[in-house]
């Protein structure tokens, strides 16, 4: 099975189980680790008589956001179902490109209209969380296409703002 | 003595407070906005009432609607925490007007040590000192003797000024003149006033604040420092006390000077002397912060005195029983803020839903917080999540120890703060105590240079994700076989078919 | 110093020991039976080896396996924690065997301190005070002489006894006669033996010990005294230092007498001399616990000192560097003992899974524990779920804060003493500090006594339950709206029938 | 509804609902309730400005453990279903009774065998758990009609370990 994590891809195959015992080869680095969901979500691994202690949220079905001490890793499972939804994706040349905000917030202020053309590094709406406010600018020349949130709205995370071209 | 208690404040200072109310056996009284209804100090007070929108603005800022939730409650006092109401003059005479008892000092300590110019103005006349500096520049020939007299190097500084703008640092006499108008010119363009004074500059400045206790009949002592020079955007980050740079003699002296500044404000209850000190231990009165400080529980725990508790019972209208000759410095300790922010995306506030949480606790740590598993934390407030404090009997203990519990310190769900707090307790300035307000900024790329890539690590990671995902198909599988019968051949193929993928 | 140390334990004492070696850099290496790869010190650790079964004999008392894993990972030393090995002189002398250092005293103490005879031999030697007692008894004359000598109330022992058998107490001289022939009798009857002596009996026992610390070279110091007299079924509940009862006179001269007992077996690390200690503060050497006690944070927080790392520094050969008279006792501290047990059903053992747990936190609390939400604690081993340590200025004021941290402490899905221990707090003879070994039994009505009947609080549990179910249900019907359809009937009138009920 | 609290029973009704704010009738008496379940299991209740912590394990679907501050309930939603059930169990003469332990534990020692005739007050069963050994004994006198354990077994806690007649 092929596992995304970061930005490479690695293969990860379970060559035996006995009860919470597994060996497992990744990119052929053969590892036997002794694993336990001890809460949920975090799992208590022995590799070596190493202890780790990983912690996990689901994201979605085949995705995680995997946390060890001392870093954090988007990792996703790619088995032939995604594959084949990837590369569906891939064909679809309809490629959008939206500002969002990695936090959740306020919007604070919406700079630009709906058929603005604004320039690299234009601020186009200002978001405020924890006393703290944050402006996003567009990266490129662009043109607003539509906008998704009205001043004084609550946003999630990664909730699409504004639509651009 | 005060028998119930409204506290006008939210998050770990609400639940702080609280904790010392409950050891004197006094009522306590939570108030919460809307997005506060799940908050830790609603789920710990005894009383609790709703006081509007989630905006502060609309309710913890909103002094009609505390009042009207004390006089509901019968509370015979309000506490305010820290930030929100707890420097407000009009507050503190609203409450007294009400005959509320507001735990802190009266409006008028609040207003002189509020109003920067005021303040200056009294602490010169008692005596304390400030940083050398003039009043407005008329001509440059009084700019070049003054600033002389202070000594370079000097800030020019628009009267009107803010931003940075109209701001000229000047070493040598040489350059003051040209400072002196380029100053001018952009303040006048700036603000349209060029009126100009001059400060002098500290080099590199060290933040330490002395906290006090004053009560109502005339005695005022001093619970010796704070160091809180570790600040990023002049937003303190750690603290720790004893400092690493006093000496005992300027200890005296500057807590002589911090009860004299207490005094001349007739202040009363727990407040708070900041202080400029430069490498040279020369120290000028900075602000005064009338209300207890975020950083209070150092000073808790290495003089063993309960602030809360001293400011109830000052409130309260008895005497302080402590003397200041009874008091002393015993051991060290040192606090972090847990901030939900992302250090690794310029510090980005981080609110969302705590997933886990695994506190440290063991010897000499203490740890104030307010969150818990599955509570998420809201957009409107501060992103203070909780504060670790440890104690030892030595500051180099002390960073050990607190080495270990931001280890052991574990959120998930939410960005936060902890391991770029680990690795200020690596960094050799902090470590040798040598630092200043400059300490961040100077060792930003040790502070946010990220371990190196350890491929087993990344590998551990894998493992983790790859076996959940295995777990979780196995019991899918066993759901259809349960719901569809043993020997359904269709299932069995498909669970054959999931393995091979 | 040593580099990597095997904690040969489990449990909250593990993670405590494993927390101060972290602090001082030293890797650590758990040890772990089949119930309990999920625990907490396997978690901590950076290692962790499986030494086999679940009972303790098949694993954390099996020193083969012990020595094995410490060979294997290449560990330097042992620390045994408290309970198993910790004792243990066979185990104390294979490590020297093994040339890995044990992190406790030579055998040769654990054995001459480990045997009451031989104990009570060497303390005779070393100017010691023990209870006045007699060698056997050869003739009635002899038992009314020398009961004379002890002084009234004594007690009758049989030389083989045990369980209470061939025991009585006498007040009076008239009675002695009449209670040595009964005594031997029921000895004789009981045992085979008829061999008798005689003991002063100690009408209301305090137990109080002191810690002590020595190093290889000479070095002895002791770090005051517990008072552990709340006790049930001869275990410890509650400890507190200072002891309400010691004058700093008698506390001189005992802990004078702590310091040569440890000298007498020449001992080396921390240990504890139990004193019996009566109303008129008459005191006598009981034993010595040749380890770490469970409640040695109240010391190590009145005192400043982390016991732990002290044993390990002096295991690793060097010297004490703190000083006797530069120790002293800093206010008040107090431990309450969590058990998971059911006060009341007979303190009835409460294994089972945890289902939730809030920790008290904030000023002046320590909570050392090892378990975690959904950890199911085992039946194998002890049911000491965690210790609850507080500190303040005064008894009075720890006393209010113990109350407040144990109202804040809540574990759900195991039975636990939580509430009992509150009552303690609250019992007249408790907080005035006048209590003895009989404490619980004397005061057994009050502390099992159950606050009185409350109709709303009734009222708001049904409340939780009825909202949980009409909850649950909503979500149920949710769920089977969206699987048929929006406009199925049939579904549509179980929806009103459930309603309805 | 019917509410079973310990041994009594509660007549309880909801009158009205707002978000979380209910108007809920027991026994006649009415509560004006700001309920929120803020953790898994546990929730906060206010009711005129007192802030009640309750926590919640679900034994059955319709069993709970209650605990409040001071104290622990055994609660049961009584449900038309429930009641039904109820009364085809009170049809149902055949009633066993069985020797178990309120906790988990090991068996020690079985001190009986099937078919004896045991006297009131005779210990039948030694459990151990946490170093502490609890004796069972009968409460009449009774015959033993099945051992279901053995020694050395593990048992959960209420598992019937010994029926009797």
């Amino acid at each position: 099975m092929e596992i995304k994590i970061n930005d490479r891809n690695a293969q990860v195959e379970l060559l035996s189980r006995k009860d919470n015992n597994v060996l497992i080869s990744i990119d052929g680095r053969k590892y036997e680790a002794d694993i336990v969901m001890v809460e949920n979500g975090i799992y208590s691994i022995l590799i070596d008589n190493k202890s780790y202690n990983i912690e996990l949220i689901k994201i979605e079905s085949k995705k995680y956001l995997v946390t060890t001490y001392s870093q954090s890793y988007d990792i996703e499972i790619i088995d032939a179902e995604s594959k084949y939804l990837k590369s569906r994706k891939k064909d679809d040349t309809l490629e959008e490109t939206t500002i969002s905000s990695p936090m959740p917030g306020k919007i604070v202020k919406v700079l630009v209209n709906e058929g603005d053309q604004v320039k690299a590094g234009d601020t186009v709406v200002i978001v405020s969380a924890m006393k703290m406010e944050s402006e996003y600018k567009v990266k490129k020349d662009r043109l607003i296409k539509e906008i998704k949130v009205r001043e004084g709205d609550t946003i999630n995370a990664h909730q699409p703002l504004i639509v651009i071209e | 003595m005060i028998n119930k208690v409204l506290i006008a404040n939210r998050g770990e200072i609400a639940v702080r407070v609280m904790r010392s109310c409950r050891e004197m056996g006094i009522t306590t009284v939570a108030v919460f906005s809307e997005a506060d209804r799940a908050a830790m100090h609603v789920r710990y007070a005894d009383e609790a009432y709703f006081i509007g929108p989630s905006p502060s603005k609309e309710s913890y800022l909103n002094i009609k609607k505390i009042i009207k939730a004390a006089r509901e409650s019968g509370a015979d006092a309000i506490h305010p925490g820290y930030g929100f109401l707890s420097e407000n003059a009009d507050f503190a005479e609203r409450c007294k007007k009400e005959k509320i008892i507001f735990i802190g000092p009266s409006s008028f300590s609040i207003r002189t040590m509020g109003d920067k110019i005021s303040a200056r103005k009294t602490m010169i006349e008692a005596g304390i000192p400030v940083i050398p500096g003039t009043d407005k520049i008329n001509n440059e020939k009084e700019a070049i003797e003054k600033s002389g007299e202070i000594g370079y190097p000097v800030m020019v500084k628009a009267s009107a000024g803010g931003g940075g703008k109209g701001m000229r640092l000047v070493f040598n006499e040489k350059d003051i003149v040209t400072a002196v108008r380029a100053a001018q010119s952009e303040a006048r363009e700036a603000f349209g006033n060029d009126s100009i004074y001059i400060e002098k500059y500290i080099e590199s400045p060290h933040h330490i604040e002395f906290q006090i206790l004053a009560d109502n009949f005339g005695n005022t002592i001093h619970l010796f420092e704070r160091e809180c020079s570790v600040q990023r955007r002049h937003q303190k980050v750690i603290e720790e006390t004893p400092s690493p740079i006093i000496t005992p003699k300027v200890r005296e002296k500057m807590g002589e000077f911090a009860v004299a500044a207490a005094k001349a404000v007739s202040y009363s209850g727990a407040g708070t002397i900041e202080f400029i000190v430069d490498d040279d231990l020369n120290y000028y009165f900075l602000e005064m912060n009338t209300r207890l400080q975020v950083e209070h529980p150092i000073t808790e725990r290495v003089v063993g005195v309960d602030l809360v508790k001293e400011q109830i019972k000052i409130a309260s209208g008895f005497e302080l029983e402590i003397k200041q000759e009874s008091l002393q410095q015993f051991g060290h300790a040192i606090e972090c803020r847990i901030y939900a922010e992302d250090p690794d995306n310029n510090f980005m506030p981080s609110p969302g839903k705590i997933k886990h949480i695994s506190e440290p606790l063991g010897l000499g740590v203490r740890h104030d917080g307010y969150v818990y598993e599955g509570y998420e934390i809201p957009i409107f407030y501060d992103p203070l999540i909780s504060k670790l404090v440890v104690w030892a009997r030595t500051r180099k203990e002390a960073i050990a120890r607190m080495k270990r519990a931001l280890y052991a310190y574990k959120i998930t769900g939410v960005k936060t703060s902890i391991r770029f707090l680990e690795r200020i307790m690596e960094c050799p300035d902090f470590v040798n105590g040598k630092y200043n307000t400059h300490f961040i900024e100077k060792n930003r790329e040790f502070l946010l240079f990220s371990k190196k890539h350890d491929q087993k690590v990344d590998d551990v990671a894998i493992i983790a994700a790859f076996m959940d995902y295995t777990f979780n198909m196995e019991k899918l599988e066993a759901r259809l076989f349960s719901q569809n019968g043993k020997s359904n051949w269709k299932n069995s193929g498909r669970k054959i078919s999931i393995q091979r993928l």
